[in-house]
């Protein structure tokens, strides 16, 4: 690994990190138990024809919560636990955090969103991960995670997710775009590296992106493009993932195309022997305060990511409107999920072939657009693409963004887009998309249609 | 009047904010939006620099409560914001809180308004009362 | 409605009964309002493609409770309110009721499983039918239901559930069978006669049946063929159903042949007039103990129903394994239901031709065997098809039916039949029904296998 | 060891019947299934006629209640039933209830063991619990 180990220097250099002992992380990768790797677990399950993973959300300030957290969630029958990591940490802004930490041990009182990994430091968060001995996901939502995924890797946490665009788009509002994919490449080799030593790390994807309107397509051009740059630095096992969308059909054709696409762009650029695996995420968006409410559309997730076929669901609880759930909320919502994914049976297989083709051009040619960017490299051309706007996404908060792009729902509450901005969808198909809304209304209407469409589940 | 917005903090949810824009436009306000991860100083002085009277701060991610404590402190460097109509809302704690004992904390930080969980056009509502109450 | 007249006084000659006023019962529903009839909310649907009815279960000794638990449906949003009637009236045993129900006023304790409508009488449950003006539902299991539907109409009741089969083969264990077929003919029409002066009375057969391990076949026969008892006595608004079966496909196959075949048979006895309409049933087998993973069973029975396609929904509850549903939580189903559909969108269209093909199949030879019985009549028929069995009740108590047809579940837990007993089915049908079940068990395991697939959402 | 075995009253669910008789076949006893809707008479003429040991009532729609009260005073018109194990199960309440007070109640009634709730097998150790005790 001594490519790495300049930057590594660096980033270490730090005066809230761990002091490294490498040598011993390394030591630790090789020998530690399979059952720490999701990967080990996909492969069991593609094997067996197994039953979708379970993952919560949750992190909490102190250790002794996060630990109470994972004993909740194991007698839940919990398949993969969560590290979510406080929003401080996210920003690199670890005195910040450090205070917050502190005051939340003093004071009884969370005073940090998350777990606040790097304050931590490995050598402490190894001890719970180890104790209990099933694949934890690293949740973050950094743009510069160069730092908090070695600290996660020697911590025994197996899978990480993110990536260049995904974790800063909807995460940043002037995060440069450009250090974010440098910073990625690095975790990427990260990963890559740690895989050659025992069961492979899974890198995923954040297919929510701001769970606000985001059309299917450009959801799964950003999945297939942070696959691609993971791939190309040698990572053999990728989730691509995406959110529920509102409509039950386009979800399940969502899931399709995505499938379809990943596993045709991943041999394309000769990486087929990399397993890619699917990833749904309950409802992301704006949920109902109503507590019980919240508790059928969490069932409905589950419902529907059977219907996709997915190979993980992370979870959402009751208490998502309300702030942090608590431990109870997040281990009652494993139980139900794992309840219903048990009584849910004779799925039927569902197919719509003229959207799957719609959806299937839309992205062809936005990668297409992508890949044509005269840069020379993919991460190059991927952020020439984002800041002309050939990927827009609603909503980002990052400056970059160009925000052109307008969607609303149709009648079934599919997302389409009646404003293209600069994203090259094909004329038929922004014919097609347009045909399912009604466009004679006057502006006023269509924002209060898109203030309804971003509170559909309220 | 003048309005001075913005998510404060390391908060990135933008969605609320948007619409805060949009419906204050649509009351009337001339709207100074700083937009997401907008931090306690640079809120003062866009109020300074544009003359607001209202400040409208949302936070989101439950970070309000770390940064509300300086407030006071902050706002006292600042001559001549005695005036300032001070609004915060959104999610002001981390996990579940009461909505009254928040409100109280708040207030006790230096804000006249605030709106815990409260939708924004019923929170802009009440700023409208409190106005027509203070003139 | 002199025709009936003479049954009518020897029906009424009870000494638990209201003196009827039938000039005064004719003038009360020819006035009465429109909203009191689901006939009339149906057709609104149907015009308005609007949205699922909702209509959940209940009923309770007391005139105060039952006016307590409308008030907590409508605070829920209900569409049809339910009458269940406690299982003394259901025998017609109206001294047990009496003395249970005086009982259950003194002691403040509930001492009926339902709200016993013949000693309250029609004067006083009129009040609080119109009060609400909401259409209501009777729920009973009643073999000889003569004087409880006279009463019910006279009280407002607009929706007769039952049938001489679907009332009878679960819910009694030696009520004569003709007997029932004769006093149903009563009820049917009583129902034709009072469906002249206003909207439609609405008949509902009881799909559900024993709700154990009943193959849509047997179920959708009797459906078909109840409604075809109840059309051809005048009635001209009916409903069929079925409940949850276990598996989402055969449910969506069961809905779309029931559809198909009821039309059908309408045509074919020159009753295509009469609209026929579609009522699905939350799961109405063993329930889980566990409340919240009740909750979540109930909340993937109404995404069932949706894409079944029903017209409406009948609820359970989170303590319908406990004990006779609080009003609390029969108002909590509703409120989460209608929640759920309000959400639910974008819903594929499943069809399984092959799987429809069989059971299409199935059912027309079931039917067929049962015309071709020599009888007269076609209830005749019927009768003489249930003691034959050429029509087979799993689980039934009623000494007539065969008990010989053994069905088991599949491993996508679909209904299979794996012995026919005498049921017609055809030879290509039953290899069909075998070839996805493991038939190389010993008689033990198979028992295991039953008593395992009952509690499937256990 | 000979079993009469039924549900009492008016009640029609038949499964667990089904099953009961399964079981108790299983575990060696002579059963004498009377199966639903079975009154007190007929079991306790079910009892004497076969010289049954045991009789093993259940219950699921909420009816024992208003049957189990007439239990003492019937068994009382027979004879040499004064060594007859009793045991009910199933739903013995309508509604909710607390499984200890339903226990104590029927226990009153004349009920030697009370499984509120409990499910056949794990109510069929207790009765072989119970027996064995009692030798
Ligand atoms: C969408 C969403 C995201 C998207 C945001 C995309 C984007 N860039 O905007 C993504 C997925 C990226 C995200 C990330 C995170 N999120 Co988030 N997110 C949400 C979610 C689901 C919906 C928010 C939303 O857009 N709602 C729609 C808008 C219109 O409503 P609103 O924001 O609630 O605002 C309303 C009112 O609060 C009010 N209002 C707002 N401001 C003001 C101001 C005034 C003066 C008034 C009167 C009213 C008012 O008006 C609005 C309309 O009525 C909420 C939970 C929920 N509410 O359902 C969580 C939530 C806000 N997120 C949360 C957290 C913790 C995070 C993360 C730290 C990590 C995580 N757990 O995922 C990161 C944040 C990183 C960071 N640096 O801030 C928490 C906050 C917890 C707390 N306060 O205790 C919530 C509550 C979820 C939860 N229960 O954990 N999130
Ligand atoms: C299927 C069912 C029906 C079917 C029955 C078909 C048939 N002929 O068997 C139909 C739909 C026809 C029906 C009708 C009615 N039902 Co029903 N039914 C059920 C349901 C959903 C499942 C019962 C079942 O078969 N379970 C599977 C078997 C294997 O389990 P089990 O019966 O619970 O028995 C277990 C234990 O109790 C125990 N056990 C039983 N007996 C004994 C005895 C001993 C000694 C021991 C140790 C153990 C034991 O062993 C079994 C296995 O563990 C239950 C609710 C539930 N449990 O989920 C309601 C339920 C029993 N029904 C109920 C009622 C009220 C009725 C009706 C009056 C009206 C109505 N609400 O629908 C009518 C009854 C008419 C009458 N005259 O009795 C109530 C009883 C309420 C109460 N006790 O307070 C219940 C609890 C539903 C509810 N919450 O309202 N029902």
């Amino acid at each position: 690994m001594s490519l790495l180990s300049e930057e590594r220097e660096i980033i270490l250099s730090n005066e809230y990190v761990d002091a490294f002992d490498f040598e011993e992380v390394e030591e630790f990768v090789k020998s530690a138990s399979k059952e720490l790797f999701i990967s080990h677990h996909f492969k069991n399950k593609s094997k067996n024809k197994g039953k979708m993973l379970v993952q919560p959300r949750g992190g909490f300030p102190t250790y002794k919560q996060q630990f109470a957290l994972y004993e909740f969630f194991v007698d839940a029958n919990v398949d993969v636990l969560p590290l979510t990591i406080d929003s401080n940490t996210r920003l690199n802004d670890y005195g910040t955090a450090q205070k917050m930490l502190r005051l939340s041990e003093e004071n009884d009182m969370d005073m940090l969103n998350g777990y606040p990994l790097v304050n931590h430091g490995y050598r402490t968060t190894r001890k719970m991960i180890t104790h209990f001995n099933k694949p934890v996901s690293l949740r973050h939502g950094t743009p510069d995670a160069r730092l908090l995924i070695e600290t996660a890797i020697a911590s025994g946490i197996f899978e990480i997710e993110g990536g260049p665009i995904t974790y800063l788009l909807p995460y940043s509002k002037n995060f440069p775009l450009d250090k974010a994919f440098l910073y990625w490449k690095y975790v990427e080799r990260v990963c890559a590296n740690y895989s050659k030593l025992n069961q492979p790390i899974n890198r995923e994807s954040f297919g929510p992106l701001t769970a606000t309107l985001v059309p299917p397509s450009i959801t799964i051009v950003i999945q297939l493009l942070e696959m691609m740059l993971s791939l190309e630095e040698g990572v053999k096992s990728f989730s691509v993932s995406f959110s529920q969308q509102g409509s039950m059909l386009q979800d399940i054709v969502t899931g399709a195309v995505i499938k379809k696409m990943a596993k045709h762009y991943a041999e394309q650029i000769g990486c087929s022997d990399a397993s890619i695996h699917l990833v749904y995420h309950q409802w992301m968006g704006a949920f109902p305060t109503n507590k019980d409410y919240a508790e059928q559309l969490i069932n409905m997730s589950t419902v529907i990511a059977s219907m996709v076929g997915a190979d993980k669901i992370i979870t959402k609880t009751r208490e998502e409107a309300t702030g942090i759930p608590t431990k109870e909320a997040n281990a009652k919502t494993v139980a139900d999920t794992q309840y219903t994914l048990r009584i849910l049976n004779g799925l039927p297989n569902v197919v719509d072939e003229q959207e799957e083709e719609i959806l299937t051009q839309e992205v062809s040619a936005i990668m297409e657009a992508v890949f044509n960017d005269p840069a020379d490299t993919l991460w190059r051309k991927i952020f020439n693409s984002i800041k002309n706007g050939i990927i827009d996404v609603p909503f980002s908060p990052h400056i970059i963004n160009r925000n052109e792009m307008i969607t609303i729902r149709d009648a079934n509450k599919n997302i389409r887009i009646i404003d293209r901005g600069n994203v090259p969808i094909p004329e038929h198909c922004f014919a097609f998309e347009k045909s399912h809304c009604d466009l004679n209304k006057d502006t006023t209407s269509i924002v209060n249609d898109i203030i309804h469409d971003i509170g559909i589940m309220q | 009047m003048k309005v001075v917005t913005g998510v404060v903090g390391n908060d990135i949810h933008v969605v609320a904010n948007r619409l805060m824009e949009l419906s204050l436009h649509a009351r009337g306000y001339e709207v100074f939006n700083l937009g997401v991860n907008t931090h306690l100083e640079e809120f003062f002085d866009a109020v300074v620099e544009t003359g607001a009277e209202i400040l409208l701060i949302s936070s989101l991610n439950g970070e309000a409560e770390g940064w509300s404590r300086e407030v006071r402190m902050l706002k006292a460097k600042y001559k001549d914001l005695d005036n300032l109509v001070m609004m915060i809302g959104g999610n002001l704690t981390v996990g579940a809180g009461k909505a009254d004992e928040i409100e109280k904390k708040y207030k006790k930080y230096g804000f006249d308004l605030v709106c815990h969980q409260v939708d924004l056009n019923t929170g802009l509502d009440s700023l409208e009362a409190f106005l027509a109450q203070r003139n």
